[in-house]
């Protein structure tokens, strides 16, 4: 049921945001309406966060007014925009670390009532497990601290503690770009029940087919202006590609149908032999030089845990060996002297140095590489960095920018950078394109298969099975921390990977 | 590896929190380090294990522990406060002057209280509004009270008695609030420090205030986003910390019944923010509970207190002194596997 | 005069002393990590010796009244006697007055607690040695000149009563001014510094005078340095190794010893002869000078 | 893509690695305070623009910058160094035994500087691998130390002169260290001073140790996942810190000849940080710069001198010294608009 005629609850006239030596938004207008969910799309950078910050009230526009039910509004905190009925899923999670699952999913409440009241932490279980089944999760301890959560674990409980409040307007930035395809139905059933509801729901996505079949407009931002806002009737995914990136992608036919076969003779690039760690049980597999190996499952199936473990983040026992050295455990240093180039999934805590320059990031990795006698050679930081960032289009305003200030996406495509850097033997990728636009993804694909055609191996861990059957040449699905099942070539289909994935 | 399987199960029960529960991982270790060091006296000193000699040390740490309850508040809140000494010393002989002067106690307790809120006011102010690391507000006030201190007293020495003119019923009853016993045993100080540790971890457990220093510690943003007021929140902190620091001041001063602006509470600050951080508060905000400070600070009186009874040279007690903090924190941070 | 007839003394000492058993016997120094302490401690293990008595030297790291008192209140239950120098007059009187109550007898050293009830007083009459300091300042000034006070601790009880005694004395001298005293703070570099700092902010200062060990070998060295000895006469207390070639190369004129050995030896003696039965009262340490003159008598060895 | 390119392209000058960029918003603010602070004390007072008085100040300030520049080697690490002070004394204080009992002066400072490195290192694995907070870790090793050193002379003072039987030739050169004038005017601690501030400048901002410092301070989990070894990069930065703070404590005890365990560097440890944090480094960790820093040190330094001159009485300058503080940070923060 398209709501087009309803009266716009939210205007965007004419914004403007300017950040230093950065034009964020340029002259956005844009309207949201009652009882439809507006979906906004674009490149990594075009502005989405920032006009979804502004909507937040945490960013103040530089020009441009915003009307609320006709009303010119200027919010000069959160808490105006709260007052206003806006209610965010951020793109970057805002929990409380320190506190329960329960605490945080009702810290609103909390500001709510009286400073002198007593917290009724009965009631607070209750409505947090309410809210968390709403979204499936009816099983997570309402109690349990909330950094001992996994990122996706995380991501549902930020959504669920946005979702159970009265929203008129429900800001969603990239909400499930850590959830399996199981957790996002729940998450589009939930989001089409509040739009019966009346609430004005926007939805900030890379996943276009998801956006196509959930949206009724769509607005596409391209450069931080406004591309166009569309009903989104007879729309195609190529047509909304076009209109993001200014040019067609060609469709990609499936790595795994045109892989060369991998020389199984070699010393294997990767070899882990009862890998056992906290959610993974007497784990054992080989990654061929060359190869790109698919990682599946389920959130709780352990894949989560095995890139951590391989790396020497995480305790582990058993076996683990580079191109048939053996490495310690707990050292992650011993592993990227071995060749072992890592990609975290969790991108603000173990991915980034937030408060240094791109520049740094990209060559953090490498130093010995790019220093002599403990000399930094920033010439060759400088160049190495340019590299990456036009391998990977990144954008930035300078090399010094701090990584904390560029778009999510582009926070990624820089560590992923990173890592490049380095020139590994092989390369553990965690999430690698977690909100990365579908037009950077593409190429981030192409460099996967060109850096496996110089022999690197490629471990893929994913919950995404597209990305495992466009890109894996071979594919290991995991349950209960072990494999439940290999997958090869044509066998590769998303019915197999879930039928192996979910408990039988 | 079947090691590290269950080290994993046994971290999910940890995992379960609530600030009311009563003994977590991070209190027991400093529990046992306390308990190890009372059973050592026990054995090692005879005078130890008297009801004289722990209500003595019970009274002995009264005024720090007092002062580490509002630390507890400041430190999960994300904060420092340095000042702490300096208000103990400022408020504490405003009230005396007072007193002296001929006011009665009410008005004097009052006024001096008053002085510790506003200087945790302004504390709290500069570290919010005035965007300022708390670090460096707190270090500036405390130079800048130390001064005013200096400058309302001139440096002289404020003594509290008839001499100087105070009244003496009015003398009496502040007195009795330093030196008094209760039930002739029980000193008031040590029920002033059980009644604010008391007050203390009920508002930090129970009650809408307490939850939010915890949630603005843990993460502002997120609790801004939440929609509490961040600032407000470590405002009250701070004038909460103000007000225990200037109480302790002035029961000290009902003690001893003397001061002295260049000298009391001098260096006061670190030994409250290690009782603190040794009872388990960090200094990075969100963790912290009453009852470890408790704890922290009875280590460090009990300490002080065996080092003395075992009649261990002066020197050797300073050293010691270091060496028991550590050990005690270690304690608890060894005891607990290394989660990366 | 006090004599242990009048005094009720403990019985658990008393019958310490009947069984003739050696008396434990403890020394409260308001801050054993001074320059003083070690000499002070030594005078009380040599009358520890001498009257047969275990002696302990205690007292807080940094003067500190409430770790002072604490120690007592900790030590009380095992304490024949008590010889203090109190941190603060008015914050241990009360305390000395209870350990008194408790039947132990209880005599002051160094720094006196004329307030408090205790028995006797071993040591100088500070506010007496600051008024021969003010006088030799005055002398060396010949009777006029600008002078300025230095103190390492201006809230210290001794310093107190020394400023008092050395203003007292330079009041009565119609030619010489007196300008704000310099509080130079513990560390030496600060109480270098402080001078070198007060000294350009008052160059017309002719005089300084130093009411304790630190400041005065800071003072000494400033004028050396400065080549001021011409303009600038310093008078400061004490024997510190500096002090002593200082006063010898001629840039101290006088300082005035206090002979800590002594005090820390009288301390314990007035506490053994007490409990004998002895009648005991204050012990004057006195006020010795050392000028350019004398100074070669201490030698070192 | 080509437009990225352009944009890395532009940013090529901006893209030069910012702690060596000379003046930074940061330290602007600190810049203009001391600026305005100097303009006023030279109109204010006759005797500060004197170029006596500046050295003097130079000297004055010398021995807290040398230890400074460590502490913002440690704070940009992450961690921070309470012990600082204790340091000070306890190897200013050795190498004076060691001179006196006739030790060349070359292995006598090469222990001294020993001593110093061995307790930054003991300061590191306990905030490291002893996973102690390093504020507990290092307040414990405060009092340790302070308490070593007093055994160490047994309380005391040590006195540098040949009456104590230091060598004539050892003794002329260590004096020279603190007390010596080059060009007859230039004051060798300030020497010292200034050669350290280049050497920690260009380690920090050319070398890879000083790049792991901020990786390490902005975030140790990155930091590890990109091979750098948290542990031990943290661990050298207490190493240096420990090493600058025994130096100092030599040249103070070469400046004067005469220290006192009991006293000497006492309380030092929060005019350090101080110092540093006014320049911007931030107890968090991953900022900070070697500019900023002597920045902060001179505030201070200038205000102390400025003070006296101008005749404030001792009790207003403890006023003002807060006040001054507060305003330094202030301004810099103030003049920067806040970003949500
Ligand atoms: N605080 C800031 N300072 C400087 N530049 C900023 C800041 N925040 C965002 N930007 C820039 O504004 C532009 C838009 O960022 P924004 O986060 O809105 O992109 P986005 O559309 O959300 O991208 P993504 O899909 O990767 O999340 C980016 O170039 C980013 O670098
Ligand atoms: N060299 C190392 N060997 C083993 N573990 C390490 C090493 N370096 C860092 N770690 C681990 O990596 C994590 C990050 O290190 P560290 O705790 O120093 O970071 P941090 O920023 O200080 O964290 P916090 O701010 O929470 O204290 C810690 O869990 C630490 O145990
Ligand atoms: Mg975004
Ligand atoms: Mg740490």
């Amino acid at each position: 049921m398209s709501a087009s005629g309803a009266p716009p609850i939210v205007e965007i006239a004419g914004v403007t945001k300017r950040f230093p030596g950065v034009l964020a938004l340029d002259r956005v207008s844009v309207d949201f309406r009652s009882g439809e969910i507006h979906a906004v799309v674009g490149e990594n950078g075009a502005g989405k966060s920032t006009l979804m910050n502004i909507l937040a009230g945490d960013l103040l526009p530089t020009e441009g007014e915003m009307r609320v039910d006709g009303r010119p509004q200027a919010f000069a905190s959160p808490l105006d925009a709260r007052a206003a009925g806006i209610r965010v899923v951020y793109q970057e999670l805002m929990l409380c670390p320190t506190l329960s699952v329960a605490e945080n999913i009702t810290m609103a409440d909390m500001a709510a009532r009286s400073a002198a009241s007593l917290v009724p932490r009965a009631q607070m279980r209750l409505e947090a497990r309410a809210a968390l089944s709403r979204l499936g999760l009816g099983g997570l301890d309402p109690d349990t601290r909330v950094s001992r959560l996994s990122i996706a674990e995380m991501q549902l409980v930020e959504i669920a503690r946005t979702v159970r409040q009265k929203a008129r307007v429900l800001v969603l930035d990239e909400p499930n770009s850590a959830l399996s395809h199981r957790e996002s139905v729940r998450l589009f059933a939930v989001v089409r029940q509040l739009r019966e509801e009346g609430v004005a729901v926007i939805y900030v996505s890379h996943h276009l087919r998801e956006v196509l079949d959930l949206a009724d407009r769509i607005t596409v931002m391209r450069d931080g202006r406004t591309a166009e806002t569309v009903e989104n009737t007879n729309l195609s995914e190529a047509r909304l590609i076009r209109a993001m990136v200014g040019r067609d992608l060609g469709g990609v036919t499936p790595w795994a149908l045109q892989a060369p076969a991998p020389d199984k003779s070699a010393v294997p690039a990767l070899q882990a032999e009862n890998l056992t760690a906290p959610g993974l049980d007497r784990l054992s597999f080989t990654l061929h030089p060359g190869e790109i190996l698919g990682i599946g499952g389920l959130p709780d199936s352990g894949k989560d845990a095995l890139g951590e473990a391989l790396f020497g983040l995480a305790d582990r026992a058993g076996q683990v060996s580079v191109g048939g050295r053996a490495l310690p455990p707990n050292d992650p240093l011993a592993a990227i002297k071995a060749g072992m180039a890592f990609v975290p999934a969790d991108r603000r805590g173990a991915g980034g140095l937030m408060s240094m320059g791109v520049a740094d990031n990209v060559a953090v990795a490498s130093l010995p590489r790019l220093s002599i006698a403990g000399l930094l050679k920033r010439g060759a930081i400088r160049r190495e960095a340019r590299a990456q960032v036009a391998r990977l289009d990144a954008r930035i305003s300078h090399l010094a920018q701090k990584l904390g200030t560029l778009s999510g996406g582009n926070q990624q495509k820089i560590i992923l950078g990173r890592t490049l850097a380095t020139n590994p033997r092989v390369l553990v990728l965690h999430e690698p394109t977690r909100g990365i636009d579908v037009g950077a993804k593409a190429e981030i694909y192409g460099i996967l298969r060109g850096i496996a055609g110089e022999g690197v191996g490629v471990l893929l861990i994913s919950s995404e099975v597209p990305e495992l059957i466009n890109n894996a040449a071979r594919v290991l699905v995991l349950r209960d921390g072990r494999i439940s099942g290999e997958l090869g070539g044509a066998g590769i289909t998303e019915e197999a990977v879930l039928s192996r994935a979910m408990a039988s | 590896m079947a090691d590290a399987v269950r080290a994993g199960a046994r971290a999910a029960p940890a995992g379960r929190w609530s600030p009311t529960r009563l003994l977590q991982a991070r209190e027991a270790g400093v529990f046992f380090a306390l308990l190890s060091l009372c059973l050592f006296l026990a054995v090692a000193t005879d005078g130890f294990l008297t009801s004289t000699n722990l209500l003595n040390v019970g009274r002995q740490v009264s005024l720090l522990g007092i002062m580490a309850v509002g630390m507890t508040f400041v430190l999960i809140s994300g904060e420092v406060d340095l000042s702490v000494g300096s208000i103990y010393a400022f408020s504490g002989l405003a009230t005396g002057m007072l007193i002296i002067a001929g006011w009665a106690l009410g008005p004097a307790l009052a006024a001096g209280l008053l002085t510790g809120a506003g200087i945790g006011f302004l504390n709290g102010l500069l570290s919010t509004y005035g965007r300022l690391p708390s670090l460096i507000a707190t270090l500036g006030m405390l130079s800048m009270v130390r001064g005013a201190a200096l400058l309302l007293t001139n440096g002289q020495p404020v003594t509290v008695n008839a001499r100087n003119g105070a009244d003496a019923d009015v003398l009496a009853a502040f007195s009795f609030m330093g030196q008094g016993y209760v039930f002739g045993i029980v000193p008031m100080q040590l029920i002033f420090f059980l009644g604010i540790a008391a007050l203390g971890w009920f508002v930090l457990s129970f009650t809408t205030f307490g939850f939010r220093v915890f949630a603005v510690g843990g993460s502002a943003k997120a609790a801004r986003v939440s929609g509490i007021s961040v600032y407000a929140v470590k405002i009250w902190a701070f004038v909460l910390m103000g007000v225990l620091a200037a109480l302790a001041g002035i029961l000290s001063l009902a003690f001893l019944p003397s001061g002295q602006a260049g000298r009391t509470g001098l260096g006061l600050e670190l030994d409250v923010i290690a009782a603190t951080i040794v009872g388990g508060a960090s200094l990075s905000g969100g963790e912290g509970t009453i009852l470890g400070t408790i704890l922290g600070v009875l280590i460090i009186g009990v300490m002080r207190n065996g080092l003395v009874l075992m009649g261990v040279s002066p020197f050797v007690q300073e050293l010691m002194i270091g060496l028991v903090i550590i050990i005690a924190v270690g304690i608890d941070k060894w005891s607990t596997r290394r989660t990366a | 005069q006090s004599k242990l007839a009048d005094f009720p003394l403990a019985d658990r000492i008393k019958a310490k002393v009947d069984a003739g058993e050696k008396l434990t016997i403890y020394v409260s120094y308001h801050d054993v990590s001074n320059e003083f302490a070690p000499f002070m401690k030594a005078g009380v293990e040599r009358a520890a010796g001498e009257g047969n008595v275990n002696a302990q030297f205690v007292g807080p790291v940094g003067a500190d009244a409430d770790a002072q008192i604490s120690e007592i209140e900790t030590l009380m239950g095992q304490m024949d006697g008590l010889a203090i120098s109190s941190v603060s007059t008015d914050a241990l009187a009360p305390v000395i007055n209870r350990v008194l109550e408790a039947g132990i007898p209880v005599v002051t050293f160094n720094t006196d607690n004329p307030d408090s009830k205790r028995l006797a007083f071993a040591g100088q009459d500070l506010v007496q040695s600051g008024r021969e300091a003010g006088k030799l300042m005055a002398d060396t000034l010949g009777g006029k000149g600008k002078v300025m006070i230095t103190t390492i601790d201006a809230a210290a009880q001794w310093s107190i009563d020394r400023e008092t005694g050395a203003r007292e004395a330079l009041k009565a001298v119609p030619g010489i001014e007196v300008i704000n005293t310099l509080n130079t703070g513990t560390d030496p570099q600060e109480i270098y510094a402080a001078i070198e700092n007060a000294m350009l902010a008052n160059p017309d200062v002719t005089g300084v005078l130093s009411l304790e060990c630190c400041s005065t070998p800071a003072a000494g060295t400033w004028v050396e340095r400065n080549n001021a000895q011409d303009r600038v006469k310093v008078v400061g207390f004490d024997l510190l190794d500096e002090t002593v070639r200082l006063v010898g190369s001629g840039h101290i004129q006088a300082t005035i010893d206090q002979a800590p050995e002594q005090q820390g030896f009288e301390a314990v003696n007035l506490l053994t002869r007490f409990v004998t039965g002895e009648p005991i009262e204050n012990v004057d340490t006195g006020v010795k000078v050392y000028t350019e003159d004398n100074i070669a008598e201490i030698a070192k060895n």
